[in-house]
């Protein structure tokens, strides 16, 4: 089954991910963003990461582009004053380079291999709440140093009079 | 339900090893709550607020010591090369907010997110220079960096100003993607993010057959260099550097770089032995093509705060000759070279930040036109920084760089130390070039009448030059510190 | 009294203590006196000055300050002359092996295998240097109070020259290469600031940009030469570097390699600060400083840091044949060329710049055939004499009231007499009349390259041929600068004056030591003992020692001292300088009057004595202004055009290349994004395909 | 049989895609997206890695990247308002001042 269903989600992740990058309106882009996300999440469910896919979810697609969203409309760049983008050989050779690195990237993956012994309880909402509140505390908390920087940081840039 | 273990003594070694962290983050948020309560004529005490809590911080990483303490299982440690680089994170905050008290006012940043975002961002180079897990290190790595986005476009009225914090936002943002996608590659490689395990692992060449784990290690590369400004991945330093508030510029010139070649020469000194063969000619490369790029780009400047970018840029050249080596001394001269790099960089931007009228054009070399006679301390000071930028003895420029290309010529690095050399040659061109403007060209019109330094900027400016010229006549106990810290990392 | 002199050498820091207390001194006198000097509403005078100050008229009250740092600057150097003198001295005392007194001041850098003191080393060399730098510094600054009297930026100027005194000691008394690179960048420093002094003068400030810029190039060898120095044999200090080149090459460490790249990296060093081709173009624009300047920098000390360097390596150097091949070519070379530069120079500080590129030649040359000490004897004498000649120009200039054109002066024998004796005595001097200090180094040099292991006749012929350049072109100065008729502006002659005393002392001192100087060194053909180079014995023999090793050839035994040939070859030089000295009377003082007197009186006999004449005229025309023809093309052409264009052309393609670079900088965060895309797939391509 | 390279080999493509997109175009905020995009393709292989190989390291660092994505956007977003507010545009392009 878990073939079946990750070239499917897979190929709706990669579908998604190429509307973004080709999308003239960055309205489309970002709907195709939740798209891509989304089959993520699914991604993430083959995979047991069960709390994983629900913030994926939740704070990705849901807060994330949503708050891309409201920017989008927010500065609502008329659609003929978008910028004007034309294939050029600038950008073949940035398409080019990708390419190449995902070829690099592929190569090495080719033989990664995952010991036969791995039973994955890894990803449920208890298992990751253990992990984040025993060995990853330091992490957890120095999210919240860097999410304070954000909102101040955010606030500083966007606000209209400082 | 798995009940979590409270271990009282883990918890307590546990914050002991953050313990300097902790002030600042609690200093930053004590500074964002009084500004709220502060009058507009009551905002100065900011400054000095938080200077207070760089200095408690700096005051705590020396009640640490060198001793070595990990806290929080692995995830970060508190050691003696934790301790150099805080030392020089913390001097080069502590500098800055001591300029900030003659400047804040004129520059429109005398506001609390000002300096908590500063000291915000000290905390995750703190975290950074620490970290011993790449989680760590990429979780150190994007505190530090989101405020200094937000710092670099902080006059946000000023358009250079805020696109230089748009470029270097969306590259930072590309080359910290980089950094992770060569974690994840490790990771899958190793199965583990922690450092330690790491070194255990990869040491002996255990590792250097997985083309996966030599591409994350390539990626990872990616990242620091991004963050060092190597070539090519430097484009963003110039841009970001010119079009940020100076005091900014000077902040990101001394710590950023401080903060990120600390864990890069952590990742470089234990992992990449395992490597080496693979990684070492990728490390000449990079120390070879940014020297001379850096230093052939800052030749035709007209612009100041740009040349002083694009002699950052070398500088990171110079620096990794000492990764190249690689070896104790290499390293050891690394880390002295980033020493005084700080101070000589933060005092040449704090005497050209008086200098200046005002940001973009003041800036250009033609404002410097008889300065120097006109104004003999600041004419004196300035050509002291410069003169150890340029590497002429008797600075701590000079010692650091005879350390880092005699490290190269030790380990038979004997063309990266001439290509060094020559390229340290070619940088007095455009150093002299500012002194020559300042001395020798007279000016048109009236020379430029400099800020008067309030007390604290004057003291700031007097404790950098005099660490550049102690650190150049009398560097025995600081280099021994470095040697200090280097060995404390290879236990 | 007794007891304090007899542990003089524990005073020996005192000798960098006087200049760098002069220097603190002066510098602040220079912050609160001279202040307001640099503020705008004081700048017209400035102006005035500091345009072309080397002479104005016009008397004023000396201010107090002036006084001070009149009283300061010089009396500092003499304290430090003065203790040089007794530490000298003691150390003659003292037996000659045991020559080598170091003084640890204090630990400077000791981490990661490094361990360098700050340490001052006395020791026959160094004593020699020392006490040139200190006697003939202190007779500069007399004269310097005098030349600069009125410069409005008076503190400012000798406070940097202090600062020089101090470097240029370091550099001789240091006991390490670190500490000799320390002075050395320090010289370097205080030359480009002297040289840009009147920074007003637009050639004044780019010619101390290139001296500084052509200088790193030399530095760049030096820093290179330390750091394989320093890996190879561990330290920095002399004397374990000597020491540890037995046992070095006995492990085959020093292999002959090592010591050519090392000693050619060195080289590289001093050709650049010690003006040797082809990194000599920066000493004849660094003329554009004040006398004094060139006077002590470019003449007497700095420029022979070079020649000091080579000699206090000589150990090293003797082990690498080829090194020595090249210095030698190359000083000869320089010697040449640069003395067939000199013959056509109408400035009269740029002839002696010229010269003194041309000496320094000299001293290589002898450095390069083994001949160390012969370098350093006449790096003694030519201090003095060069000195002398280059203070009696400034004090030319200051009675010309700044003209430095020879072809606007003459005559002016009968105004200033002291300057005019003094000059002609240094001019003998360089010329190498017999008797004279410059005869004995000279001679010597031009005997070793005729003699020595590493020389040959060859070698002999060049340099004998330069003497007779030299005598020429330095007797040309002196007859188109005093004698002949005035060619004067008139209103410059109404105020043509002998310099105050401050400025004819020294030129008296110095003028009686280009006399008596070389009498230290009268070599044993002649009757004397050569004390000199038996005081110099102790550097330089463990390189003879460690080159007969290194060769494994049985001892040459003592240079045949009284060989035949020594006499010929004298006699031979002598009357090159003669011949020299001759064609110089002929054509500025014999042939420049008769044609045109002749012509007045009888045109019938003109025509007849212009027949006469004929011959010469086609002689001269065939073979002398070929010649000065020849020195102009050579200056215009190679000097001018071909070496200063590489210099300029390579700065002009650094710096296109430069903006070229940054126009990859397009502004565009995607290019940028590009740049770093393309990295990484670089370095992932390469990690993973290697 | 698909093996677990299978996921790592996405990761690569969804990071490659993202790439192209902060190469290639124009408009800043579909920029940030590519960002994201990258961000989320490394997230991939976080999550797969951690459960092949039963360790939670993978889950949390995956967690910590949401995490930083989110506040990268916030600060981005804001970035790109304060300029809209001052020229009006998003094209990158038109905001090349700072440049050689």
């Amino acid at each position: 089954m878990e073939p079946i269903l990750f070239t499917l989600f897979g190929a709706i992740a990669v579908g998604g991910a190429l509307l973004v990058v080709t999308r003239k309106n960055p309205m489309s882009a970002a709907l195709s963003l939740i798209m891509s996300l989304f089959a993520v999440a699914a991604l993430f469910v083959l995979r047991q990461a069960h709390f994983l896919a629900a913030i994926q979810v939740i704070v990705y697609a849901g807060a994330v582009v949503v708050l891309f969203i409201f920017v989008i409309m927010l500065i609502n760049v008329p659609e003929n004053r978008l910028p004007i983008e034309k294939p050029t050989v600038y950008r073949l050779l940035g398409v080019v380079a990708a390419g190449l690195l995902m070829i690099e990237g592929g190569l090495a993956s080719r033989n990664f291999s995952a010991p036969a012994t791995a039973v994955g309880e890894v990803g449920s909402v208890e298992a990751v709440g253990h992990a984040l509140f025993t060995d990853y505390l330091f992490a957890f908390e120095v999210t919240s140093v860097l999410l304070l920087a954000a909102v101040v940081g955010a606030t500083v840039l966007a606000k209209k009079k400082i | 339900m798995i009940a979590i273990p409270f271990d009282s003594s883990q918890v307590m070694q546990g914050i002991a090893s953050i313990a300097p962290e902790a002030i600042l983050v609690c200093t930053a948020i004590t500074v964002l709550m009084a500004d709220l309560f502060l009058a507009e004529d009551g905002k100065w005490l900011l400054c000095w607020l938080s200077l207070a809590g760089v200095l408690a911080a700096l005051g705590e990483v020396y009640l640490l010591g060198s001793s070595r303490i990990v806290g929080f299982s692995g995830m970060i440690t508190s050691d003696g090369f934790g301790m150099f680089f805080s030392t020089v994170v913390l001097s080069a905050c502590a500098l800055v907010l001591l300029m900030a008290t003659g400047w804040s006012e004129r520059a429109g940043t005398q506001k609390g997110e000002f300096y908590s975002l500063i000291l915000m961002s000290t905390t995750g180079m703190l975290i950074m220079a620490k970290g011993t897990d790449l989680m760590t290190i990429f979780l150190g790595l994007e505190t530090l960096s989101i405020p200094i986005y937000v710092l670099v476009g902080f006059q946000r009225s000023r358009m250079t100003a805020i696109e230089g914090a748009l470029k270097y936002f969306l590259l930072g943002a590309f080359g910290a993607a980089f950094m992770l996608y060569g974690m994840a590659l490790i990771y899958a490689a190793t199965g583990t993010t922690k450092i330690p395990v790491l070194v255990y692992m990869s040491v002996g060449g255990g590792m250097a057959g997985s083309s996966l784990f030599l591409a994350g290690m390539g990626l990872l590369l990616v990242g620091f260099a991004f963050k060092v400004s190597l070539f090519p991945f430097h484009m963003w330093t110039p841009d970001a550097y010119e079009g940020a508030p100076t005091l900014v510029t000077a902040f990101m010139s001394a710590a950023v770089k401080a903060a990120a070649f600390a864990a890069l020469v952590r990742v470089a000194m234990l992992l990449f032995p395992g490597v080496s063969p693979a990684i070492g000619p990728v490390l000449w490369v990079l120390a070879v093509l940014t020297m001379t790029v850096g230093n052939i780009s800052a030749l035709g400047q007209n612009n100041v705060k740009r040349i002083l970018a694009y002699s950052s840029i070398a500088h990171a050249g110079y620096i990794m000759v000492g990764l190249v080596a690689g070896d104790l001394l290499g390293s050891q001269a690394a880390l002295f070279y980033l020493l005084v790099y700080a101070f000589m960089n933060i005092g040449a931007f704090g005497v050209l930040m008086l200098i200046s009228q005002k940001e973009d054009d003041g800036y250009d070399i033609h404002n410097l036109r008889g300065i120097g006679f006109k104004y003999p301390v600041l004419g004196a000071l300035l050509t002291l920084f410069l003169v150890s930028l340029a590497g002429i003895p008797p600075t701590g420029g000079f010692i650091g760089k005879f350390y880092l290309f005699s490290a190269a010529v030790k380990n038979g690095y004997i063309w990266l130390a001439i290509l060094g050399v020559l390229n340290s040659a070619a940088s007095i061109y455009y150093y002299l070039r500012i002194v020559v403007y300042m001395y020798f060209m007279t000016p048109e019109g009236e020379v430029v009448t400099p800020h008067t330094p309030p007390f604290g900027y004057a003291l700031a400016l007097c404790a950098c030059a005099a660490v550049v010229l102690v650190l150049g006549m009398i560097p025995g106990a600081v280099l021994t510190m470095a040697e200090q810290s280097v060995l404390s990392l290879l236990m | 009294m007794v007891s304090a002199l007899s542990n003089i050498h524990e005073y020996l820091w005192l000798i960098l203590a006087f200049p760098l207390a002069g220097v603190v001194l002066n510098g602040i006198i220079a912050l609160v006196a001279e202040r307001p000097l640099l503020l705008p509403a004081d700048g017209h005078g400035h102006d005035d000055h500091g345009g072309h100050g080397d002479a104005h008229g016009g008397h004023h009250e000396t201010p107090a300050y002036r006084k001070l740092v009149a009283f300061i600057a010089p009396g500092m150097i003499f304290a430090a002359f003065v203790v040089a003198v007794l530490s000298v001295l003691q150390l003659t005392r003292m037996p000659a092996e045991a020559r080598t007194v170091v003084q640890t001041l204090f630990p400077w850098i000791q981490a990661g295998g490094l361990s360098v003191s700050v340490a001052l080393q006395l020791d026959p060399l160094s004593s020699v240097m020392i006490l040139v730098v200190t006697g003939v510094g202190f007779l500069i600054h007399v004269y310097s109070v005098g030349y600069m009297s009125h410069e409005p930026a008076f503190a400012r100027f000798f406070f940097y020259l202090n600062l020089f005194m101090f470097s240029m000691l370091t550099l001789v008394l240091g006991s390490s290469y670190l500490l000799m690179f320390v002075g050395w960048e320090g010289v370097g420093l205080c030359s480009y600031l002297l040289i840009g002094f009147w920074y007003e003068k637009d050639s004044a400030s780019t010619a101390g940009k290139k001296a500084f810029v052509v200088n790193r190039v030399g530095d760049f060898g030096f820093l290179l030469a330390m750091f394989l120095v320093f890996w190879n044999f561990g330290t920095l200090n002399y004397t374990d570097v000597m020491a540890k080149i037995p046992s070095l090459q006995h492990s085959g460490i020093l292999t002959t390699g090592l010591a050519t790249a090392i000693t050619l990296l060195m080289f590289v060093g001093a050709t650049g600060k010690s003006a040797q081709i082809p990194l000599y173009v920066w000493l004849p624009d660094a003329m554009e400083g004040p006398t004094p300047v060139s006077a002590l920098i470019h003449a007497a000390t700095m420029v022979t840091a070079g020649v000091y360097m080579v000699a206090r390596s000589n150990a090293l150097f003797m082990l690498a044949p080829f090194t020595m091949g090249t210095v030698a070519v190359i000083g000869a070379a320089t010697a040449i060329f640069a003395a067939s530069m000199g013959i056509c120079q109408k400035d009269i500080k740029r002839v002696l710049a010229y010269s003194t590129v041309s000496q320094l030649g000299y001293m290589f040359l002898a450095c390069g055939v083994g001949a160390f000490g012969a370098g350093i004897f006449h790096l003694m004498t030519h201090a003095f004499f060069k000195a002398l000649l280059f203070l009696g120009s400034g004090s030319v200039i200051h009675a010309m009231s700044g003209e430095q054109d020879m072809m606007k002066m003459g005559s002016l024998r009968k105004h200033t007499p002291i300057t005019f004796w003094t000059m002609f005595i240094g001019t003998l001097a360089i010329a190498g009349i017999p008797g004279l200090a410059g005869f004995f180094s000279k001679d010597e040099i031009l005997w070793r390259a005729f003699s020595s292991d590493h020389g040959s006749p060859f070698l002999w012929a060049v340099a004998a041929v330069a003497a007779g350049t030299t005598a020429f072109y330095m007797f040309r100065l002196i007859f188109l600068t005093f004698f002949g008729a005035s060619r004067m502006d008139k209103e410059v002659e109404k105020h043509v004056h002998e310099s105050p005393f401050s400025m004819t002392i020294p030129l008296m001192v110095l003028a009686a030591l280009s006399i008596c100087g070389g009498w230290l060194g009268i070599p044993a053909a002649l009757g004397g003992s050569n004390y000199f180079e038996k005081w110099l014995e102790p550097i330089f023999e463990g390189g003879h020692k460690a080159a007969e090793a290194a060769t494994e050839a049985i001892g040459h035994g003592a240079m045949a001292h009284h060989d035949p040939m020594e006499f010929i070859l004298m006699g031979a030089s002598v009357a090159v300088a003669l011949f020299g000295i001759a064609i110089a009377y002929y054509l500025y003082m014999v042939r420049p009057e008769k044609p045109a007197k002749i012509a007045e009186g009888n045109p019938n006999l003109y025509r007849l004595v212009y027949n006469k004449y004929f011959v010469d005229e086609l002689y001269e025309w065939l073979i002398i202004r070929r010649i000065v023809d020849w020195s102009i093309w050579l200056w215009q052409m190679f000097d001018v055009q071909f070496i200063d264009a590489i210099v300029n052309g390579v700065a002009k393609t650094v710096r296109s290349a430069g903006d070229e670079t940054r126009k990859i900088q397009t502004g565009v965060v995607g290019n940028y994004a590009f740049s770093i895309l393309l990295g990484a797939v670089f370095i992932v391509g390469y990690l993973i395909w290697r | 049989m698909m093996g677990p390279s299978a996921y790592l080999i996405l990761s690569g493509i969804l990071f490659a895609i993202g790439a192209i997109g902060v190469v290639a175009r124009k408009n800043a905020l579909i920029i940030l997206m590519s960002v994201e995009l990258m961000l989320n393709g490394v997230n991939v292989a976080f999550v797969a890695v951690g459960s092949y190989m039963g360790d939670p390291t993978g889950g949390i660092f995956a967690f910590m990247v949401m995490t930083v994505a989110a506040a990268e956007a916030a600060v981005g977003l804001s970035i790109l308002i304060a300029i809209y507010r001052l020229k009006e545009t998003i094209d990158i392009t038109e905001l090349s001042v700072l440049k050689w």
